[in-house]
């Protein structure tokens, strides 16, 4: 397969779902079965996105397949000469592992929306939307510049917003879909504004010219820091996306939208799709700018996992565990452990869509029903569902032979290596710890939902396992969520073609001085330019690698025992009761309310933000009415106040003379009749009086 | 002892041939009315006929330019240059027009019997305005303005038994009997001063000596006061609305373009030829030190201006709309006499052109409207458009010219004025006189308001439009938008007509 | 005492020219007002006459003098031919309660 | 102090004391005869001036005609069976002020004007030298008068018919 | 060279039809509506010529070989003695690539007005008779070269206009109709004050080579026209050429409009027929702006460079200030209203940065927003045609009723948002992107930015109010579009998205003319620098 066939092919991949979304957006109301269509579409997609990534990867494993094209030609530009807006796409290993992960959980959510979604009004339009959002989500993977990345955001932008807002005739889900797309734009805001950095700066979108500008010293207003502020700014748009901390508030109402919608894209492509940005900038992420990512990143694996902690609705549990492992990943970009947050980002969407889709599953069997407080024991009545997802709540808790433990490890061990090198452990200590929490939570979902004694028994009664359809994604999931598909040796990634081959820690381009110290290149700078767009593996420095190696057996032990520590808790708690969660919760009333009411986000934005702007906006109009027009027409006031001397005036003010310059106009002109008395007499004395007066002036 | 030559008579008449073809009008509309007892029908169209007999004869000698009953060379009471004549043509078609108006309007039917009467003034009054169109001496300014004055008190309370004609002749003979006694008393003075009547004579006499600042100034200023009555400017425009609301609607036109236009020829002539020291090759004068005219000026016609727009705001009888507008115009012409230039000449003169076919199209649609309504009150005209729909577009078009709306002749006449405003410098001036422009465009666009925008009070009955008056509107539409869009004649008419007899 | 000279008739047609003046404004009957008028107009004529006869001007000022006579009959013929129209029109020739056309 | 100065001041008193009962006096009648007086004070006046033709004019057409027609219009305008035919005065203040102002600048200008003043005697054929005006220098302005006094007829009788 | 004269064509082909519907009897009112609808076809036909003939590489700007479809003669000559009175003003068309956009989007906007005003009852002579005297103003506005001309059509168009609303608006339509005819007359007797000003500063040499004074613009582009003392000369050290600026700018603005000026544009919008609305948001508020690019910039480069930065602070305020107040608008109309404010504010910002980007994105975004805010305007009317009511509140769900008509809705508002893939997106990014790349403005570019989150604020927010959600009781009588109302909205959508996916089409018709105009604004820099020498 030569490298025109692969664009081609990757063209393919790109255009058939949108084709698949405007054939069954305009067919949807004529031909009822033209879903199929759709299916169709995705299935080819992702057989294509098989072929792209087994040919890449066996033969094209060292080399990044580009393409472009000019999209907007603006001529011969003073100053710059010809320029051109390039568009194009690029396929390396990164893009190539992302769009397999993308049309494959895409084809599965496909096929398991055919019975979920049965029967729905607008069953084609789903179908339909889905399309458009696997094209927006393989043009962000597929893109080799900043300008089509943002083009592409927005559109997942957009199609979340469909999707979320599905059931729009419920007032929650489109006001979450409202919310997801103006909480987005927040994050995109900050994300233009990098662009416009870049923009201005380098005249280019590309990423690899920018990079190479960079390496060759050319800094956005000249200046590192300016270098810094791009990059977190460019972060901030996956902010938004990946609902990272504080912009996280969209992802739990998001839960409204159809439960395979929760899986596709808010589990495993989406919100993936900020922390791709994030490894797609990795090389221009000044030390500053990776701390500031390695903060947010913290805090967002922290905050949710308390509050997944006490949730009870069984999507919203998992919407946390999504923003806190989002979190992870992200923290784990921040501390330099670019190949271990990437692969949580594929073993991620696995297991993550697997347990969405397991709830799906689970809903679906309760007549959409989702709090967990009224499930429990539904373990027999749906074998399948159990087990796969109890091999994902394995895998999200880092449990050894599951995907999870590999990745997630990974991520720990590169904190534990960052503290060890620059002092800061609590990236560390907050990843260990919410490791515990998430194994916790896990498990009490899934004791509260699968075991014990049915809390229902109405719903109990008619619950009944899914059918094949919904239960084959369910099964493949699962499958991808065994360590084996990664590396022979369960505890060691490093040893799968994946992290070895595949992955790789590109060149940073950033000064040397605003690295870390342990990201300082040994190379010459010289070289490091050259090195920029070719994918060989790098490795900051001998003692980062050295810091790593250490940290892999202490923090595999200590995650492991927190993990198994969470899970122990969970069994007590809710399998075994040996404590009353009631009384607990009473007794850390302050603290559970915290974790239960979202640490009040929700609340504090919809005061300050919403409601500030809404209030800024309500004055603007009053004032908009009342002052501009008010100054712009003269002294409304003063008009008032003659009004009183004078009836007339009313009527004319009534007959429509509210205007401009009518209401001063008006008045002088009321001080001009005055003179017109009617009676000759008065007429000549005022005569008399300006000559008088004329002949003062010309004296 | 002098000895009388009769050359000096002879060709001093054969100067002032369109007066005399007047003068003989006047006496042939007298006759006539005595003849035809019963039948006065054809008395405006003897009197048509004079007036195009004067126009011819007026076309004859239009770039003539010389003196009449001259006592002196260079000297004379009468002047015939372009300047007087193309204001005698304006008058003479402007009185041609406004005989049209007459017999189509009701109110002068109504004084039927007294029709020879009416043309008699008219054309006694046309003679006035005539004589200040072209008098370079104060004397036979004073006389023909009194002239004029005389035919018109009478005219404006014609339909005598109306409460309102009288009221408004007795009115206009009062305010105009102490305005010209003032102008006398200026005029005595400026004797006194200077020991001539003639303008040449006294401006030469001011070249020559140094004159007395202080009662020269009161005498220009009481001089002004008769002209500025005439002209309306304010201050001493009082009169104005009272009497345009209380005439006959054919006389208010007559009074608000001819008498006004004379009034022009008149002030111009005077200000010039006394004043004038030299004029540079641009066309600018350069007056001399007696008095600051040009701020006399601006104030003057800000003042006017400013003041016919913004009391023009409030009036609900459209004669009186008209009449404030009609002062609010007077102020728009005489900036074009702050400039001080020849440019500022011919800016009056194009302007002069465009207000009269407009302003005499406004008030003939007003007549004829007045004529089916019986009512000038704005109020009434709600719902016309639909009511009248032709009269109500032409209406429409002429207010819009009036309010200098491209692509109508009022916009050329403005845009003139404005050159001829911002070529001298005077942005100041041109900048409010813009302002009053904006004003204006209030109160004209109220009355399409009404017009067009209201429904109507009374129930709709369409109102039927004569052929006779229709073909008249066609008449003084077409050159309100042909002049729009190309004004090159109407330019070349003014600048052949900038010309004033010796300089 | 002075020199009677041309100011002295100069001081006595102002004052009948104010006298006028005020005739005209303060008088409410018509005729009254019309009397006002000629004042003006013989303050005028003295005017004329004297400054004709101290500048030694020839006769120019006499006969505006007499132009002016003429043209005062001449409106005052008029004026009152109105006044007494209004006298039918209105019943009163008090000027100041003439005023219906007004603002 | 000489007889010409005399005379001069008495015609000016006669002249400006009786101008001023005309505007000040309350019944129109006697207004009337008060305006007699100022015509004839102002006659004197010219007759001291050497315009003895303008005086006799003044004399003929002031007193013999213009002032007949405003006594007859007062007749015609009141009801001749009321004695007292009054008529009262308005603007009084505003007006004084003005005309004093008004007054007040022209005759401070005037009387500051440095007047050409040349001291020559009247010379004696007024009447022949007007006549040779009239039709010559002023043919004109003589006929059009007769123009006027033809309007002004035609405009008072318009007027003044029933 | 001598071709058709299609910019005449197009330009007074409207008044023919006018005089055309004078002389149809008033009860054939199907007869009239469709003239009109044939007039405006020929129009849109006639623009598509233009584009199909228009030369790509020639930039226009201030050099009059490389403006196209030339038409020029003269129309006034007056021949004077010494100077005074003579006065030539040539009837002198032609566009370059800041012009044909406009009139693209002219004859479109246009042409779909005119099926929006197929529902139109009364009067119906009178409304199509004004609406092509209208059209003729417009088109006349964006082909003149001569400023003489370009005033008489700038003011054309204000009569019908007034007409137009105050006749067949709503229910404050004489006031909306007032207050928008005093406001703009306000703004042009300014412009008319400068455009004499600028004739008597400026000189144009004749073939004889003696100099007269000139209307011509793009004479007046070049300072070395200038005379030596004109008020407005630079050449002359006493100029006035800022206030003049100021003046000039103030006049442009008020049609914008500009903050503090827009209160004439709630007002007018919410009254006027839809179909008006359409033309007043779709290509009046073009003219403002289309002025400030084709005179304010290239007569005044110097001025403009010193007041680059309150243009672009006026373009921010609009930006944030319109989308605030839209967002607290209960009328549904008024909230587009506000959202014009806001969109225009993006074209000052774009013009404000003086780089090809920038520029580019202005004029992208003049035609977006022409495009796009007809379609808004006509989605209000839909509603209103069939519901009576704009209140925001009212509604609810219509998406279940109408779904067809909600698709529109949907594109059209996220069109509004700039959403890639719909042309907003491109104009607004060129726009942020030149704006950012001029240093001197770029905090207010940030701040600008603020407003792509506001608009996304307001109008998901109308979106939810009105289309989503469960639908009310009283709407279920509710019909979906009708032929008419889809051949309105389908040629308005495909512009957007073609011009969303493929941006170039519009974009390469500008590039030469942006670049020389640029180019000529940097070179002016000097070129006027120097000048102050003298």
């Amino acid at each position: 397969m030569t490298e025109p066939m692969m664009i081609n092919l990757a063209l393919a991949i790109l255009f058939l779902p949108l084709l698949g979304f405007l054939v069954t957006l305009l067919f949807g109301k004529r031909i009822k079965s033209i879903y199929t269509f759709e299916i169709a579409i995705i299935i080819l997609a992702f057989v294509g996105a098989v072929v792209l990534l087994f040919t890449k990867l066996s033969y094209y494993q060292n080399t990044d397949i580009v393409s472009q094209v000019s999209w907007i030609n603006l001529g011969n530009v003073p100053l710059l000469g010809n320029t051109t807006i390039d568009i194009g796409i690029l396929i390396d290993n990164i893009s190539v592992l992302m769009i397999f992960v993308v049309t494959l959980i895409s084809m599965l959510v496909h096929i398991f929306s055919i019975v979920y979604m049965e029967g729905d009004r607008l069953y084609n339009r789903y179908f339909a939307y889905l399309g458009i959002f696997t094209f927006s989500m393989t043009g962000i993977v597929f893109t080799h510049n900043m300008l089509m990345m943002y083009i592409f955001w927005e559109l997942v932008g957009l199609s979340s917003y469909l999707l979320i807002g599905f059931w729009y005739e419920k007032k929650s889900a489109s006001d979450a879909g409202k919310k997801a797309f103006i909480v987005n734009r927040v994050g995109d805001l900050g994300m233009l504004s990098g662009i416009l950095l870049l923009y201005t700066t380098y005249h280019t979108f590309t990423f690899s010219q920018i990079f190479s500008q960079i390496a060759a010293g050319h800094f956005p207003l000249n200046s590192e820091f300016w270098l810094t502020v791009t990059g977190i700014l460019l972060f901030c748009g996956a902010i938004g996306k990946s609902a990272q901390f504080p912009l996280h508030v969209w992802l739990p109402d998001a839960m409204e939208g159809p439960t395979p919608v929760s899986a596709l894209i808010h589990a495993a492509t989406m919100v993936a799709a900020g922390v791709y940005l994030v490894v797609r900038i990795f090389p221009l992420l000044t030390s500053g700018a990776l701390m500031f990512i390695a903060v947010i990143g913290m805090l967002s694996a922290f905050i949710p996992a308390t509050i997944a902690l006490t949730q009870n609705d069984i999507k919203k549990v998992l919407a946390y565990s999504t923003i806190s492992q989002l979190g992870y990943m992200v923290m784990g970009l921040g501390v330099g452990a670019y190949k271990f947050a990437f692969f949580h980002l594929i073993t991620h969407a696995f297991f993550k869509a697997l347990l969405f889709l397991g709830s799906g599953s689970v809903i679906h069997a309760m007549h959409h029903e989702q709090d967990i407080t009224k499930m429990g024991g539904l373990r027999k009545k749906m074998p399948i569902t159990y087990a796969t997802f109890l091999i994902a709540s394995l895998a999200i808790s880092g449990i050894p032979l599951t995907s999870g433990f590999l990745s997630k490890d990974g991520i720990l061990q590169g904190s534990f290596a960052f503290g060890s090198l620059t002092g800061y452990w609590i990236f560390a200590f907050v990843g260990f710890l919410v490791a515990m929490m998430t194994a916790f939570y896990m498990f009490r979902l899934l004791i509260l939902t699968f075991h014990g004694e049915p809390r229902d028994h109405h719903k109990y009664e008619h619950a009944h396992e899914s059918p094949f359809t919904m239960a084959m994604p369910l099964a493949v999931l699962a499958v991808l969520s065994i360590f084996i598909w990664y590396t022979p040796n369960p505890f060691n990634p490093e040893q799968g073609a994946i992290l070895s081959n595949w992955i790789k820690t590109p060149q940073l381009v950033t000064p040397q001085d605003s690295r870390f110290n342990f990201m300082k290149s040994e190379l010459p700078a010289n070289v490091a330019v050259q090195q920029v767009t070719q994918n060989s593996e790098v490795m900051y420095s001998e003692s980062y690698t050295q810091a790593l190696e250490g940290a892999h057996i202490p923090s595999l032990l200590l995650s492991l025992t927190l993990a198994g520590l969470g899970i122990l808790i969970a069994f007590s708690f809710y399998q075994w009761k040996k404590v009353d969660v009631d009384k607990l919760a009473d007794s850390i009333k302050p603290l559970y309310k915290l974790s239960y009411n979202k640490w009040y986000f929700d609340e504090i934005y919809g005061a300050v933000f919403v409601g500030g702007t809404l209030l800024l906006s309500r004055a603007l109009a009053w004032f908009d009415q009342y002052i501009v027009d008010g100054i712009v027409n003269g002294a409304a006031t003063v008009t008032r106040a003659v009004s009183r001397f004078s009836g007339k005036f009313d009527n004319v003010v009534v007959d429509g003379m509210v205007n401009g310059t009518a209401y001063v106009s008006g008045f002088i002109g009321l001080i001009f009749r005055r003179f017109q008395t009617g009676k000759v007499q008065t007429y000549i004395v005022l005569v008399v009086f300006s000559l008088v007066i004329l002949l003062f002036i010309f004296k | 002892m002098n000895t009388i030559s009769l050359n000096y008579l002879v060709d001093s008449l054969k100067l002032i041939k369109p007066e005399i073809a007047l003068s003989i009008t006047l006496v042939l509309i007298v006759l006539v009315d005595l003849i035809m007892n019963k039948d006065k029908k054809f008395l405006p169209y003897v009197f048509v006929a004079g007036l195009l007999v004067t126009v011819y004869l007026l076309i004859e000698q239009f770039s003539t330019s010389a003196f009449a009953f001259t006592t002196a060379p260079n000297l004379g009471m009468v002047i015939i240059d372009p300047f007087g004549n193309f204001f005698k043509l304006l008058i003479a078609f402007a009185t041609i027009i406004v005989i049209m108006f007459s017999v189509l309007s009701n109110e002068i039917k109504e004084g039927l019997d007294r029709q020879g009467e009416y043309y008699a003034l008219m054309s006694g009054m046309i003679l006035g305005m005539f004589l200040m169109a072209s008098s370079a001496d104060l004397i036979l300014i004073y006389v023909s303005l009194e002239l004029v004055s005389l035919s018109s008190y009478v005219l404006a309370g014609f339909n005598k038994n109306h409460v309102r004609n009288s009221e408004a002749s007795l009115k206009y003979v009062i305010y105009g009997g102490i305005s010209s006694g003032i102008m006398l008393f200026g005029i005595s003075i400026l004797y006194g001063l200077t020991g001539s009547t003639n303008l040449y004579e006294i401006n030469s006499l001011i070249q020559a000596s140094q004159v007395h600042g202080l009662t020269f100034i009161v005498a220009s200023v009481l001089i002004f006061v008769g002209m500025g009555f005439k002209i309306s400017a304010a201050p001493f425009h009082f009169w104005t609305p009272d009497v345009y609301e209380g005439s006959p609607i054919p006389i208010t036109a007559y009074l608000s373009i001819a008498s006004k236009a004379a009034g022009f020829a008149l002030l111009i002539r005077f200000i010039k030829i006394t004043f004038i020291q030299s004029v540079d090759p641009n066309g600018f004068w350069h007056l001399l030190n007696v008095i600051d005219w040009k701020t006399f000026f601006i104030i003057i016609s800000i003042l006017t201006m400013t003041l016919g727009n913004f009391a023009a705001l409030w009036q609900n009888n459209m004669k009186r709309l008209l009449a404030y507008s009609s002062i609010a115009h007077a102020g728009y012409l005489l900036l074009g006499l702050t400039v001080l230039s020849n440019e500022g000449i011919m800016a009056i003169i194009i302007y002069f052109v465009v207000y009269g076919i407009m302003n005499l199209g406004a008030f003939l649609v007003v007549m004829l409207i007045a004529n089916k309504l019986g009512s000038e009150e704005i109020d009434d005209y709600d719902g016309l458009g639909s009511k009248a729909p032709f009269l109500s577009v032409s209406l429409a078009i002429f207010l819009v010219s009036l309010t200098g709306l491209p692509p109508t002749a009022g916009f050329i006449g403005k845009l003139y004025i404005f050159m001829a405003l911002v070529d001298a410098k005077m942005i100041a001036v041109a900048v409010i006189a813009l302002l009053n422009t904006v004003v204006s465009l209030y109160y004209y666009i109220r009355v399409l308001k009404h017009i067009f925008l209201n429904d109507p009070q009374k129930e709709t009955q369409v109102l039927s439009t004569s052929v006779a008056s229709v073909v008249f509107l066609v008449v003084l539409i077409t050159p309100v938008l042909l002049f729009g869009i190309y004004f090159t004649p109407l330019v070349d008419l003014a600048k052949s007509s900038i010309s004033l007899m010796g300089f | 005492m002075i020199q009677v000279g041309l100011n002295h008739f100069l001081v006595v047609s102002t004052a009948l020219f104010a006298l006028g003046i005020l005739g005209i404004v303060t008088r409410k009957n018509a005729v009254m007002v019309l009397m006002g008028i000629e004042l003006i107009l013989n303050s005028a004529n003295i005017n004329f006459i004297a400054f004709a006869k101290f500048g030694n001007f020839g006769f120019q000022g006499q006969a505006m003098a007499l132009f002016v006579i003429i043209l005062a009959a001449a409106e005052a013929a008029i004026a009152l031919a109105i006044v007494l129209n209004i006298y039918k029109t209105f019943s009163t020739v008090n000027v100041d309660e003439i005023d219906t056309l007004k603002d | 102090m000489n007889v010409y100065d005399i005379i001069f001041y008495l015609f000016a008193a006669i002249t400006i004391l009786s101008a001023f009962f005309v505007v000040t006096t309350r019944n129109i009648v006697y207004s009337a005869y008060y305006l007699l007086f100022t015509f004839f004070g102002v006659a004197g006046i010219y007759v001291l001036l050497g315009a003895d033709f303008i005086a006799m004019v003044q004399l003929i057409v002031y007193v013999g005609g213009i002032l007949i027609l405003l006594l007859f219009g007062v007749m015609l305008t009141n009801r001749i069976t009321s004695v007292e035919i009054r008529s009262g005065s308005i603007h009084v203040v505003p007006a004084t002020i003005g005309v004093a102002l008004f007054a007040g600048i022209l005759l401070a200008s005037m009387w500051n004007t440095e007047w050409k003043s040349v001291d020559t005697a009247a010379p004696a054929a007024t009447t022949q030298n007007l006549g040779f005006l009239l039709i010559h220098q002023y043919t004109l302005v003589f006929e059009l008068l007769g123009i006027l006094l033809l309007i002004a007829l035609i405009g008072a009788a318009s007027m003044a018919r029933k | 060279m001598t071709y058709f004269p299609i910019l005449s064509f197009i330009t007074f082909l409207p008044i023919v039809g006018m005089i055309l519907i004078l002389f149809i009897p008033k009860s054939q009112a199907v007869i009239i509506k469709s003239l009109t609808l044939v007039i405006t076809g020929i129009q849109v036909i006639a623009a598509l010529f233009i584009l199909h003939y228009y030369n790509y590489s020639l930039g226009g700007i201030n050099d009059p070989n490389s403006f196209q479809f030339i038409e020029k003669f003269r129309w006034i000559d007056i021949a004077g003695f010494s100077w005074i009175g003579r006065i030539k003003i040539d009837y002198f068309l032609g566009i370059d690539g800041i012009s044909v956009p406009l009139v693209l989007l002219t004859a479109i906007v246009t042409f779909i007005a005119t099926i929006s005003s197929w529902t139109i009852n009364k009067s119906v002579k009178g409304y199509f008779a004004l609406f092509l005297l209208l059209d003729t103003g417009m088109m006349g506005v964006f082909v003149a070269l001569d400023f003489f001309l370009f005033y008489i059509f700038w003011e054309l168009m204000l009569l019908p206009m007034y007409f137009l609303i105050g006749i067949w608006g709503g229910p404050r339509r004489e006031y909306a109709a007032i207050k928008f005819f005093i406001y703009t007359l306000f703004g042009s007797v300014f412009i008319l004050l400068v455009m004499i000003g600028l004739y008597f500063s400026s000189t144009e040499t004749l073939a004889d080579g003696t100099k007269i004074f000139t209307f011509n613009m793009l004479a007046m582009m070049n300072p070395h026209n200038f005379t030596q003392f004109g008020i407005l000369s630079p050449l002359n050290p006493n100029n006035l050429r800022l206030i003049a600026y100021i003046f000039l700018f103030i006049g442009f603005a008020i049609k914008i409009p500009m903050f503090p000026f827009h209160t004439w544009l709630p007002d007018a919008h919410v009254e006027a027929p839809t179909a008006i609305s359409v033309i007043l948001a779709g290509v009046l508020l073009k003219m403002g702006t289309y002025g400030i690019l084709r005179v304010c910039f290239p007569i005044f480069p110097e001025i403009t460079q010193q007041l680059v930065w309150y243009i672009a602070l006026f373009g921010m305020i609009n930006i944030i200030y319109g989308a605030l107040c839209a967002m607290a608008q209960k009328d549904f109309k008024k909230l587009i209203a506000y959202s014009s404010v806001s969109h225009m504010g993006f074209v000052m910002l774009g013009m404000a940065s003086l780089n090809t980007l920038g520029i580019s994105g202005a004029i992208f975004q003049m035609f977006n927003h022409g495009t796009i805010t007809a379609m808004l305007f006509l989605i209000v009317g839909v509603i209103y045609d069939r519901a009576h009511t704009r209140d925001l509140e009212a509604f609810g769900g219509l998406a279940t009723q109408m779904p067809v008509y909600t698709g529109f809705v949907t594109l059209a508002f996220f069109a509004a948002i700039g959403l890639p893939g719909l042309s907003g997106f491109v104009s607004e990014s060129f726009v942020f992107l030149g704006a950012f790349g001029f240093g001197l403005i770029r905090v207010l570019t940030v701040v600008s930015t603020l407003g792509i989150l506001l608009g996304a604020g307001y109008m998901l927010w109308t979106l939810q109010r009105v289309y989503l959600g469960s639908l009310k009781e009283k709407w279920t009588s509710l019909t979906d579009l009708t032929f008419r109302e889809y051949a309105m909205f389908i040629p308005l959508s495909l512009i957007i998205i073609f011009l969303g996916v493929y941006p170039s089409a519009m974009l390469s018709l500008m590039n030469t003319s942006v670049n020389s105009m640029v180019k000529f604004m940097a070179d002016a820099k000097v070129m006027y620098s120097s000048l102050a020498g003298f």
